[in-house]
Protein backbone atom coordinates (compact mmCIF):
# COMPACT_ATOMS: atom_id res chain seq x y z
CA UNK A 1 0.00 0.00 0.00
CA UNK A 2 0.85 3.37 -0.63
CA UNK A 3 0.76 6.62 1.11
CA UNK A 4 1.02 10.23 -0.08
CA UNK A 5 4.14 12.01 2.16
CA UNK A 6 4.90 15.97 2.45
CA UNK A 7 7.46 17.75 3.84
CA UNK A 8 7.27 21.38 4.73
CA UNK A 9 9.17 24.50 5.76
CA UNK A 10 12.65 23.63 7.15
CA UNK A 11 12.44 19.63 6.90
CA UNK A 12 11.40 20.31 3.11
CA UNK A 13 14.36 21.79 2.77
CA UNK A 14 16.58 19.15 5.16
CA UNK A 15 15.26 16.53 3.18
CA UNK A 16 15.48 18.22 -0.12
CA UNK A 17 12.00 16.69 -1.27
CA UNK A 18 8.19 18.56 -0.54
CA UNK A 19 6.48 15.20 -1.74
CA UNK A 20 6.91 11.35 -2.87
CA UNK A 21 4.58 8.62 -3.14
CA UNK A 22 5.74 5.93 -0.32
CA UNK A 23 4.83 2.18 0.07
CA UNK A 24 4.80 1.50 3.60
CA UNK A 25 6.80 -1.59 5.16
CA UNK A 26 5.08 -3.26 7.21
CA UNK A 27 1.83 -2.56 5.54
CA UNK A 28 -0.18 -2.13 8.61
CA UNK A 29 0.97 0.70 9.80
CA UNK A 30 0.95 3.68 12.18
CA UNK A 31 2.78 7.21 12.41
CA UNK A 32 5.04 5.68 15.02
CA UNK A 33 6.26 2.74 12.44
CA UNK A 34 6.54 4.75 9.80
CA UNK A 35 8.63 7.17 11.25
CA UNK A 36 10.98 4.27 11.91
CA UNK A 37 10.85 3.68 8.51
CA UNK A 38 11.95 7.00 7.42
CA UNK A 39 14.27 7.18 9.88
CA UNK A 40 16.00 4.03 8.27
CA UNK A 41 16.94 6.19 5.59
CA UNK A 42 19.81 7.91 7.39
CA UNK A 43 21.27 11.33 7.41
CA UNK A 44 18.65 14.31 7.95
CA UNK A 45 15.95 12.21 8.13
CA UNK A 46 17.12 10.50 10.99
CA UNK A 47 18.58 13.77 12.57
CA UNK A 48 15.28 15.72 11.92
CA UNK A 49 12.66 13.02 12.73
CA UNK A 50 14.95 11.47 16.06
CA UNK A 51 12.52 11.17 18.93
CA UNK A 52 14.04 14.30 21.30
CA UNK A 53 13.17 16.57 17.77
CA UNK A 54 10.19 18.94 17.94
CA UNK A 55 8.11 18.12 14.74
CA UNK A 56 4.20 17.93 13.92
CA UNK A 57 2.80 14.58 11.88
CA UNK A 58 -0.93 15.23 10.23
CA UNK A 59 -2.41 12.68 8.53
CA UNK A 60 -5.07 13.81 5.93
CA UNK A 61 -4.53 17.70 7.27
CA UNK A 62 -5.48 16.82 10.89
CA UNK A 63 -2.64 16.90 13.36
CA UNK A 64 -2.31 13.73 15.20
CA UNK A 65 -0.49 11.82 17.54
CA UNK A 66 2.15 8.65 17.16
CA UNK A 67 -0.39 5.91 17.10
CA UNK A 68 -2.25 7.23 14.86
CA UNK A 69 -2.76 4.60 12.15
CA UNK A 70 -1.82 5.30 8.62
CA UNK A 71 -4.12 3.86 5.81
CA UNK A 72 -3.38 3.42 1.86
CA UNK A 73 -3.95 6.26 0.04
CA UNK A 74 -3.49 9.27 3.19
CA UNK A 75 -1.46 12.15 2.69
CA UNK A 76 0.93 12.17 5.40
CA UNK A 77 2.90 15.56 6.10
CA UNK A 78 5.61 16.19 8.58
CA UNK A 79 6.57 19.53 9.59
CA UNK A 80 8.17 22.01 12.12
CA UNK A 81 6.69 23.65 14.85
CA UNK A 82 4.28 26.60 13.19
CA UNK A 83 5.31 30.20 13.03
CA UNK A 84 2.62 31.89 11.21
CA UNK A 85 0.57 35.00 12.17
CA UNK B 1 -23.14 34.62 10.50
CA UNK B 2 -20.44 33.49 8.58
CA UNK B 3 -16.69 32.41 8.74
CA UNK B 4 -14.38 34.12 6.18
CA UNK B 5 -10.76 32.64 5.20
CA UNK B 6 -8.91 33.75 2.92
CA UNK B 7 -4.47 32.96 1.81
CA UNK B 8 -3.44 35.01 -0.51
CA UNK B 9 -0.39 36.68 -1.85
CA UNK B 10 -1.78 40.09 -2.70
CA UNK B 11 -1.71 42.70 0.54
CA UNK B 12 -5.77 43.65 1.81
CA UNK B 13 -7.27 46.92 2.62
CA UNK B 14 -8.33 46.54 6.14
CA UNK B 15 -10.93 49.69 5.86
CA UNK B 16 -12.56 47.93 2.95
CA UNK B 17 -12.50 44.14 4.86
CA UNK B 18 -14.25 45.69 7.98
CA UNK B 19 -16.97 47.43 6.00
CA UNK B 20 -17.39 44.38 3.81
CA UNK B 21 -17.80 42.61 7.42
CA UNK B 22 -20.66 45.12 8.33
CA UNK B 23 -21.84 44.46 5.42
CA UNK B 24 -24.53 47.10 6.31
CA UNK B 25 -25.81 44.58 9.48
CA UNK B 26 -27.68 47.19 11.82
CA UNK B 27 -27.21 44.41 14.75
CA UNK B 28 -23.22 44.72 14.35
CA UNK B 29 -22.02 46.93 17.48
CA UNK B 30 -18.65 46.09 18.26
CA UNK B 31 -15.92 45.34 15.48
CA UNK B 32 -12.63 43.78 17.35
CA UNK B 33 -9.78 43.36 14.55
CA UNK B 34 -6.14 42.74 14.62
CA UNK B 35 -3.67 43.14 12.07
CA UNK B 36 -0.07 41.85 12.48
CA UNK B 37 2.91 43.53 10.42
CA UNK B 38 6.66 42.35 9.88
CA UNK B 39 8.94 44.12 11.53
CA UNK B 40 12.46 45.03 10.97
CA UNK B 41 13.64 43.66 13.79
CA UNK B 42 13.07 40.07 15.10
CA UNK B 43 15.34 38.32 18.33
CA UNK B 44 17.77 41.37 18.28
CA UNK B 45 18.53 40.76 14.18
CA UNK B 46 17.52 43.06 11.51
CA UNK B 47 15.49 41.82 8.92
CA UNK B 48 14.98 42.71 5.66
CA UNK B 49 12.68 40.39 3.80
CA UNK B 50 10.54 37.43 4.92
CA UNK B 51 8.83 34.29 3.47
CA UNK B 52 5.91 32.82 4.44
CA UNK B 53 5.10 29.29 3.76
CA UNK B 54 2.27 27.18 4.47
CA UNK B 55 -0.10 24.44 3.63
CA UNK B 56 -2.17 24.57 1.06
CA UNK B 57 -5.75 23.14 2.12
CA UNK B 58 -4.67 22.30 6.03
CA UNK B 59 -4.70 25.66 6.62
CA UNK B 60 -7.80 26.98 5.38
CA UNK B 61 -9.62 23.69 7.55
CA UNK B 62 -7.67 24.63 10.77
CA UNK B 63 -8.67 28.81 10.36
CA UNK B 64 -11.99 27.47 9.54
CA UNK B 65 -11.96 24.80 12.68
CA UNK B 66 -10.39 28.47 15.29
CA UNK B 67 -13.26 30.46 13.75
CA UNK B 68 -15.89 27.76 14.83
CA UNK B 69 -14.14 27.20 18.29
CA UNK B 70 -14.39 31.05 18.64
CA UNK B 71 -18.26 30.66 17.56
CA UNK B 72 -19.02 28.41 20.24
CA UNK B 73 -17.10 30.18 22.65
CA UNK B 74 -18.99 33.45 22.58
CA UNK B 75 -21.85 35.16 21.33
CA UNK B 76 -20.44 36.91 17.72
CA UNK B 77 -21.46 37.65 14.51
CA UNK B 78 -19.08 37.25 11.80
CA UNK B 79 -15.46 36.38 11.38
CA UNK B 80 -13.06 37.25 8.59
CA UNK B 81 -9.10 35.91 8.80
CA UNK B 82 -6.69 36.95 6.20
CA UNK B 83 -3.28 35.56 5.87
CA UNK B 84 -0.86 36.26 3.47
CA UNK B 85 1.99 34.35 2.04
CA UNK B 86 4.82 34.35 0.06
CA UNK B 87 7.71 36.89 -0.22
CA UNK B 88 7.27 39.70 2.43
CA UNK B 89 9.02 42.91 3.71
CA UNK B 90 9.10 44.91 6.75
CA UNK B 91 6.05 47.29 7.14
CA UNK B 92 4.14 44.64 5.28
CA UNK B 93 1.01 43.33 6.72
CA UNK B 94 0.79 39.42 7.32
CA UNK B 95 -2.61 38.70 9.21
CA UNK B 96 -5.97 40.50 9.89
CA UNK B 97 -8.51 39.13 11.88
CA UNK B 98 -11.79 40.82 12.22
CA UNK B 99 -14.57 39.84 14.70
CA UNK B 100 -18.44 41.63 14.87
CA UNK B 101 -20.70 40.75 17.72
CA UNK B 102 -23.55 43.10 19.43
CA UNK B 103 -21.35 44.17 22.71
CA UNK B 104 -17.62 44.43 22.59
CA UNK B 105 -16.78 41.75 25.21
CA UNK B 106 -17.27 38.75 23.02
CA UNK B 107 -15.70 40.42 19.34
CA UNK B 108 -12.35 41.36 22.00
CA UNK B 109 -12.11 38.32 23.62
CA UNK B 110 -13.00 36.11 20.06
CA UNK B 111 -10.47 37.91 18.38
CA UNK B 112 -7.55 37.57 20.99
CA UNK B 113 -8.36 33.65 20.68
CA UNK B 114 -8.17 33.53 17.14
CA UNK B 115 -5.10 34.97 16.92
CA UNK B 116 -3.58 32.61 19.63
CA UNK B 117 -4.84 29.81 18.00
CA UNK B 118 -3.74 30.61 14.44
CA UNK B 119 -0.20 31.58 16.12
CA UNK B 120 -0.04 27.87 17.58
CA UNK B 121 -2.34 25.82 15.05
CA UNK B 122 -2.63 26.55 11.70
CA UNK B 123 0.23 25.53 9.26
CA UNK B 124 2.47 28.81 8.45
CA UNK B 125 5.89 29.16 8.45
CA UNK B 126 8.64 32.29 8.46
CA UNK B 127 12.00 32.21 7.28
CA UNK B 128 13.52 35.39 7.49
CA UNK B 129 16.11 37.45 5.47
CA UNK B 130 18.63 39.21 7.68
CA UNK B 131 22.56 40.25 7.22
CA UNK B 132 23.58 37.02 9.13
CA UNK B 133 22.03 35.14 5.70
CA UNK B 134 18.36 32.74 6.32
CA UNK B 135 16.47 31.62 8.98
CA UNK B 136 13.83 29.64 9.64
CA UNK B 137 12.02 31.19 12.64
CA UNK B 138 11.62 28.82 15.50
CA UNK B 139 8.23 28.65 17.56
CA UNK B 140 8.00 31.01 20.18
CA UNK B 141 7.20 29.15 24.04
CA UNK B 142 5.29 33.06 24.68
CA UNK B 143 2.86 31.87 21.91
CA UNK B 144 2.10 28.02 23.06
CA UNK B 145 1.21 30.27 26.78
CA UNK B 146 -0.73 32.64 24.98
CA UNK B 147 -2.78 29.74 23.43
CA UNK B 148 -2.92 27.99 26.88
CA UNK B 149 -4.73 30.73 28.53
CA UNK B 150 -7.98 29.78 26.66
CA UNK B 151 -7.90 26.19 28.23
CA UNK B 152 -11.65 26.13 29.39
CA UNK C 1 4.81 57.23 20.89
CA UNK C 2 2.21 59.60 20.70
CA UNK C 3 -1.78 59.65 22.22
CA UNK C 4 -3.54 60.73 19.79
CA UNK C 5 -7.37 62.27 20.94
CA UNK C 6 -9.88 63.49 18.55
CA UNK C 7 -14.01 64.48 19.20
CA UNK C 8 -15.50 65.10 16.12
CA UNK C 9 -18.87 65.29 14.48
CA UNK C 10 -17.41 63.81 11.22
CA UNK C 11 -16.88 60.17 10.59
CA UNK C 12 -13.71 58.41 10.22
CA UNK C 13 -11.79 55.79 7.95
CA UNK C 14 -10.39 53.71 10.10
CA UNK C 15 -8.04 52.07 7.51
CA UNK C 16 -6.69 56.13 6.86
CA UNK C 17 -6.60 56.31 10.75
CA UNK C 18 -4.41 52.74 11.33
CA UNK C 19 -2.45 53.43 8.04
CA UNK C 20 -1.71 57.24 9.40
CA UNK C 21 -1.15 55.77 13.01
CA UNK C 22 1.50 52.98 12.12
CA UNK C 23 3.14 56.39 10.04
CA UNK C 24 5.96 54.12 8.50
CA UNK C 25 7.25 53.03 11.75
CA UNK C 26 8.42 49.31 11.42
CA UNK C 27 8.91 48.93 14.61
CA UNK C 28 5.04 47.95 15.50
CA UNK C 29 4.39 44.67 14.91
CA UNK C 30 1.21 44.58 15.86
CA UNK C 31 -2.34 46.91 15.59
CA UNK C 32 -5.59 45.87 17.77
CA UNK C 33 -8.38 48.28 16.76
CA UNK C 34 -11.64 48.47 18.00
CA UNK C 35 -14.92 50.31 16.44
CA UNK C 36 -18.09 50.90 18.28
CA UNK C 37 -21.12 51.59 16.10
CA UNK C 38 -25.23 52.06 16.58
CA UNK C 39 -26.81 48.99 16.53
CA UNK C 40 -30.79 49.98 15.57
CA UNK C 41 -31.85 48.03 18.89
CA UNK C 42 -31.54 49.02 22.32
CA UNK C 43 -32.86 47.48 25.33
CA UNK C 44 -35.46 45.44 23.28
CA UNK C 45 -36.43 48.84 21.55
CA UNK C 46 -35.65 49.85 18.00
CA UNK C 47 -33.45 52.42 17.60
CA UNK C 48 -33.70 55.25 14.68
CA UNK C 49 -31.38 58.06 15.82
CA UNK C 50 -29.15 58.97 18.19
CA UNK C 51 -27.66 62.00 19.91
CA UNK C 52 -24.32 62.09 21.69
CA UNK C 53 -23.27 65.24 24.03
CA UNK C 54 -19.83 65.12 25.86
CA UNK C 55 -18.09 67.93 28.23
CA UNK C 56 -16.17 69.53 26.07
CA UNK C 57 -12.06 70.23 27.64
CA UNK C 58 -12.95 67.34 30.36
CA UNK C 59 -13.44 65.12 27.99
CA UNK C 60 -10.07 65.01 25.83
CA UNK C 61 -8.40 65.80 29.53
CA UNK C 62 -9.88 61.75 30.59
CA UNK C 63 -9.01 59.97 27.49
CA UNK C 64 -5.29 61.30 27.65
CA UNK C 65 -5.46 60.28 31.06
CA UNK C 66 -6.96 56.73 30.01
CA UNK C 67 -4.11 56.68 27.25
CA UNK C 68 -1.54 57.38 29.64
CA UNK C 69 -2.62 54.61 32.02
CA UNK C 70 -2.67 51.96 29.24
CA UNK C 71 0.84 53.14 27.88
CA UNK C 72 1.64 52.57 32.38
CA UNK C 73 0.55 49.35 31.65
CA UNK C 74 1.96 47.59 28.69
CA UNK C 75 4.65 47.67 26.24
CA UNK C 76 2.88 49.85 23.73
CA UNK C 77 3.63 51.91 21.24
CA UNK C 78 1.04 54.71 19.91
CA UNK C 79 -2.30 55.06 20.64
CA UNK C 80 -5.58 56.65 18.81
CA UNK C 81 -9.27 57.53 20.42
CA UNK C 82 -11.54 59.11 17.98
CA UNK C 83 -14.82 59.60 19.26
CA UNK C 84 -18.28 60.79 17.46
CA UNK C 85 -20.91 63.46 19.48
CA UNK C 86 -23.78 64.71 17.84
CA UNK C 87 -26.69 63.04 15.42
CA UNK C 88 -25.97 59.31 14.76
CA UNK C 89 -27.93 57.08 13.32
CA UNK C 90 -27.87 52.85 13.23
CA UNK C 91 -24.79 51.86 11.06
CA UNK C 92 -22.98 55.00 12.25
CA UNK C 93 -19.49 54.16 13.77
CA UNK C 94 -19.58 56.24 17.42
CA UNK C 95 -15.35 55.15 18.24
CA UNK C 96 -12.16 54.39 16.78
CA UNK C 97 -9.31 52.86 19.39
CA UNK C 98 -6.55 51.61 17.85
CA UNK C 99 -3.40 50.63 19.72
CA UNK C 100 0.31 49.46 18.20
CA UNK C 101 2.89 47.58 20.04
CA UNK C 102 5.84 45.35 18.84
CA UNK C 103 4.04 41.96 20.02
CA UNK C 104 0.38 41.56 19.53
CA UNK C 105 -0.60 40.75 23.45
CA UNK C 106 0.67 44.55 24.63
CA UNK C 107 -2.07 46.09 21.90
CA UNK C 108 -4.94 43.80 22.87
CA UNK C 109 -5.15 44.18 26.13
CA UNK C 110 -4.07 48.16 25.87
CA UNK C 111 -7.42 48.89 23.67
CA UNK C 112 -9.65 46.70 25.83
CA UNK C 113 -8.55 48.54 29.09
CA UNK C 114 -9.06 51.84 27.13
CA UNK C 115 -12.31 51.07 25.91
CA UNK C 116 -13.70 49.80 29.37
CA UNK C 117 -12.69 52.79 30.98
CA UNK C 118 -14.21 55.14 28.22
CA UNK C 119 -17.30 53.73 29.06
CA UNK C 120 -17.15 54.51 32.66
CA UNK C 121 -14.90 57.65 32.71
CA UNK C 122 -15.22 59.74 29.55
CA UNK C 123 -18.30 62.17 30.15
CA UNK C 124 -20.59 61.14 27.11
CA UNK C 125 -24.47 60.35 26.92
CA UNK C 126 -26.04 59.31 24.51
CA UNK C 127 -29.68 60.03 24.04
CA UNK C 128 -31.87 57.64 21.97
CA UNK C 129 -35.02 58.34 19.64
CA UNK C 130 -37.09 55.29 19.60
CA UNK C 131 -40.63 55.00 18.07
CA UNK C 132 -42.03 55.74 22.38
CA UNK C 133 -39.79 58.90 22.33
CA UNK C 134 -36.74 60.42 23.42
CA UNK C 135 -34.38 58.39 26.24
CA UNK C 136 -31.25 59.24 27.96
CA UNK C 137 -29.43 55.88 28.23
CA UNK C 138 -28.78 54.42 31.95
CA UNK C 139 -25.21 53.51 32.47
CA UNK C 140 -24.58 50.03 32.55
CA UNK C 141 -23.98 47.82 35.67
CA UNK C 142 -21.77 45.74 32.89
CA UNK C 143 -19.57 48.72 31.65
CA UNK C 144 -18.34 48.81 35.50
CA UNK C 145 -17.98 45.59 35.74
CA UNK C 146 -15.68 45.50 32.49
CA UNK C 147 -13.65 48.63 34.00
CA UNK C 148 -13.33 46.65 37.48
CA UNK C 149 -11.62 43.55 35.77
CA UNK C 150 -8.66 45.87 35.46
CA UNK C 151 -7.89 46.63 39.10
CA UNK C 152 -4.39 46.63 39.85
CA UNK D 1 -17.35 84.86 45.99
CA UNK D 2 -18.41 82.97 42.63
CA UNK D 3 -18.39 79.58 40.68
CA UNK D 4 -19.23 78.90 37.24
CA UNK D 5 -21.81 75.81 37.29
CA UNK D 6 -22.20 73.34 34.23
CA UNK D 7 -25.05 71.37 33.73
CA UNK D 8 -24.89 68.39 31.54
CA UNK D 9 -27.22 65.85 29.75
CA UNK D 10 -30.15 64.77 31.22
CA UNK D 11 -29.84 66.97 34.20
CA UNK D 12 -29.11 70.08 31.73
CA UNK D 13 -32.10 69.48 30.65
CA UNK D 14 -34.55 68.91 33.82
CA UNK D 15 -33.18 72.05 35.30
CA UNK D 16 -33.73 73.99 31.83
CA UNK D 17 -29.95 75.00 32.29
CA UNK D 18 -26.56 74.70 31.18
CA UNK D 19 -23.96 77.09 32.55
CA UNK D 20 -24.68 79.36 35.42
CA UNK D 21 -22.52 81.66 37.53
CA UNK D 22 -23.55 81.12 41.06
CA UNK D 23 -22.35 83.36 44.39
CA UNK D 24 -21.93 80.52 47.18
CA UNK D 25 -23.16 80.45 50.63
CA UNK D 26 -21.76 80.12 52.87
CA UNK D 27 -18.68 81.33 50.75
CA UNK D 28 -16.52 78.88 52.48
CA UNK D 29 -17.91 75.61 50.44
CA UNK D 30 -17.21 72.13 49.70
CA UNK D 31 -19.38 70.06 46.85
CA UNK D 32 -21.81 69.22 49.68
CA UNK D 33 -22.77 72.09 51.01
CA UNK D 34 -22.94 73.57 46.83
CA UNK D 35 -25.15 70.29 46.91
CA UNK D 36 -27.66 71.69 49.81
CA UNK D 37 -27.65 75.40 48.55
CA UNK D 38 -28.55 73.58 45.11
CA UNK D 39 -31.59 71.55 46.31
CA UNK D 40 -32.70 74.59 48.57
CA UNK D 41 -34.19 75.44 45.01
CA UNK D 42 -36.72 72.97 45.37
CA UNK D 43 -38.27 70.93 42.45
CA UNK D 44 -35.97 69.30 39.90
CA UNK D 45 -32.87 69.95 41.38
CA UNK D 46 -34.23 68.80 45.15
CA UNK D 47 -35.24 65.81 42.87
CA UNK D 48 -32.38 65.10 40.87
CA UNK D 49 -29.44 66.06 43.90
CA UNK D 50 -30.84 63.44 45.90
CA UNK D 51 -28.54 61.85 48.39
CA UNK D 52 -30.23 58.47 47.17
CA UNK D 53 -29.84 59.56 43.26
CA UNK D 54 -26.13 58.52 40.85
CA UNK D 55 -24.95 61.83 39.37
CA UNK D 56 -21.32 63.24 39.15
CA UNK D 57 -19.72 65.92 40.25
CA UNK D 58 -16.60 67.07 38.58
CA UNK D 59 -14.47 70.51 40.04
CA UNK D 60 -12.12 71.71 37.09
CA UNK D 61 -13.08 69.04 35.47
CA UNK D 62 -11.76 66.53 37.57
CA UNK D 63 -14.39 63.79 39.50
CA UNK D 64 -14.47 64.51 42.79
CA UNK D 65 -16.12 63.38 46.10
CA UNK D 66 -18.29 65.27 48.38
CA UNK D 67 -15.60 66.37 50.62
CA UNK D 68 -13.87 68.28 48.11
CA UNK D 69 -13.34 72.00 48.56
CA UNK D 70 -14.99 74.83 46.23
CA UNK D 71 -13.05 77.73 45.32
CA UNK D 72 -13.93 80.74 43.70
CA UNK D 73 -13.81 80.99 40.23
CA UNK D 74 -14.20 76.83 40.09
CA UNK D 75 -16.03 75.17 37.41
CA UNK D 76 -18.19 72.80 38.91
CA UNK D 77 -20.20 70.05 36.45
CA UNK D 78 -22.82 68.05 37.82
CA UNK D 79 -23.65 65.59 35.54
CA UNK D 80 -25.45 61.95 34.93
CA UNK D 81 -23.24 58.48 34.67
CA UNK D 82 -21.52 58.67 31.73
CA UNK D 83 -23.24 56.44 28.61
CA UNK D 84 -20.52 56.71 25.84
CA UNK D 85 -19.05 54.14 23.13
Amino acid sequence: MTIQLVFLARLRERFGVSREVLALSPPIATVATLLDQLRERGGAFAEELAANRAFRVAVNQEVVALDHPVKAGDEVAIFPPVTGG
Amino acid sequence: MASFVRIQDEDFDVGAEIHALRLGNPGVGAVASFIGCVRDMNEGDAVNLMYLEHYPGMTERELEKIATEARGRWNILDTLIIHRVGELKPLDQIVFVAVTSAHRGDSFAACEFIMDFLKTKAPFWKREATPQGERWVDARVSDDAAAARWKP
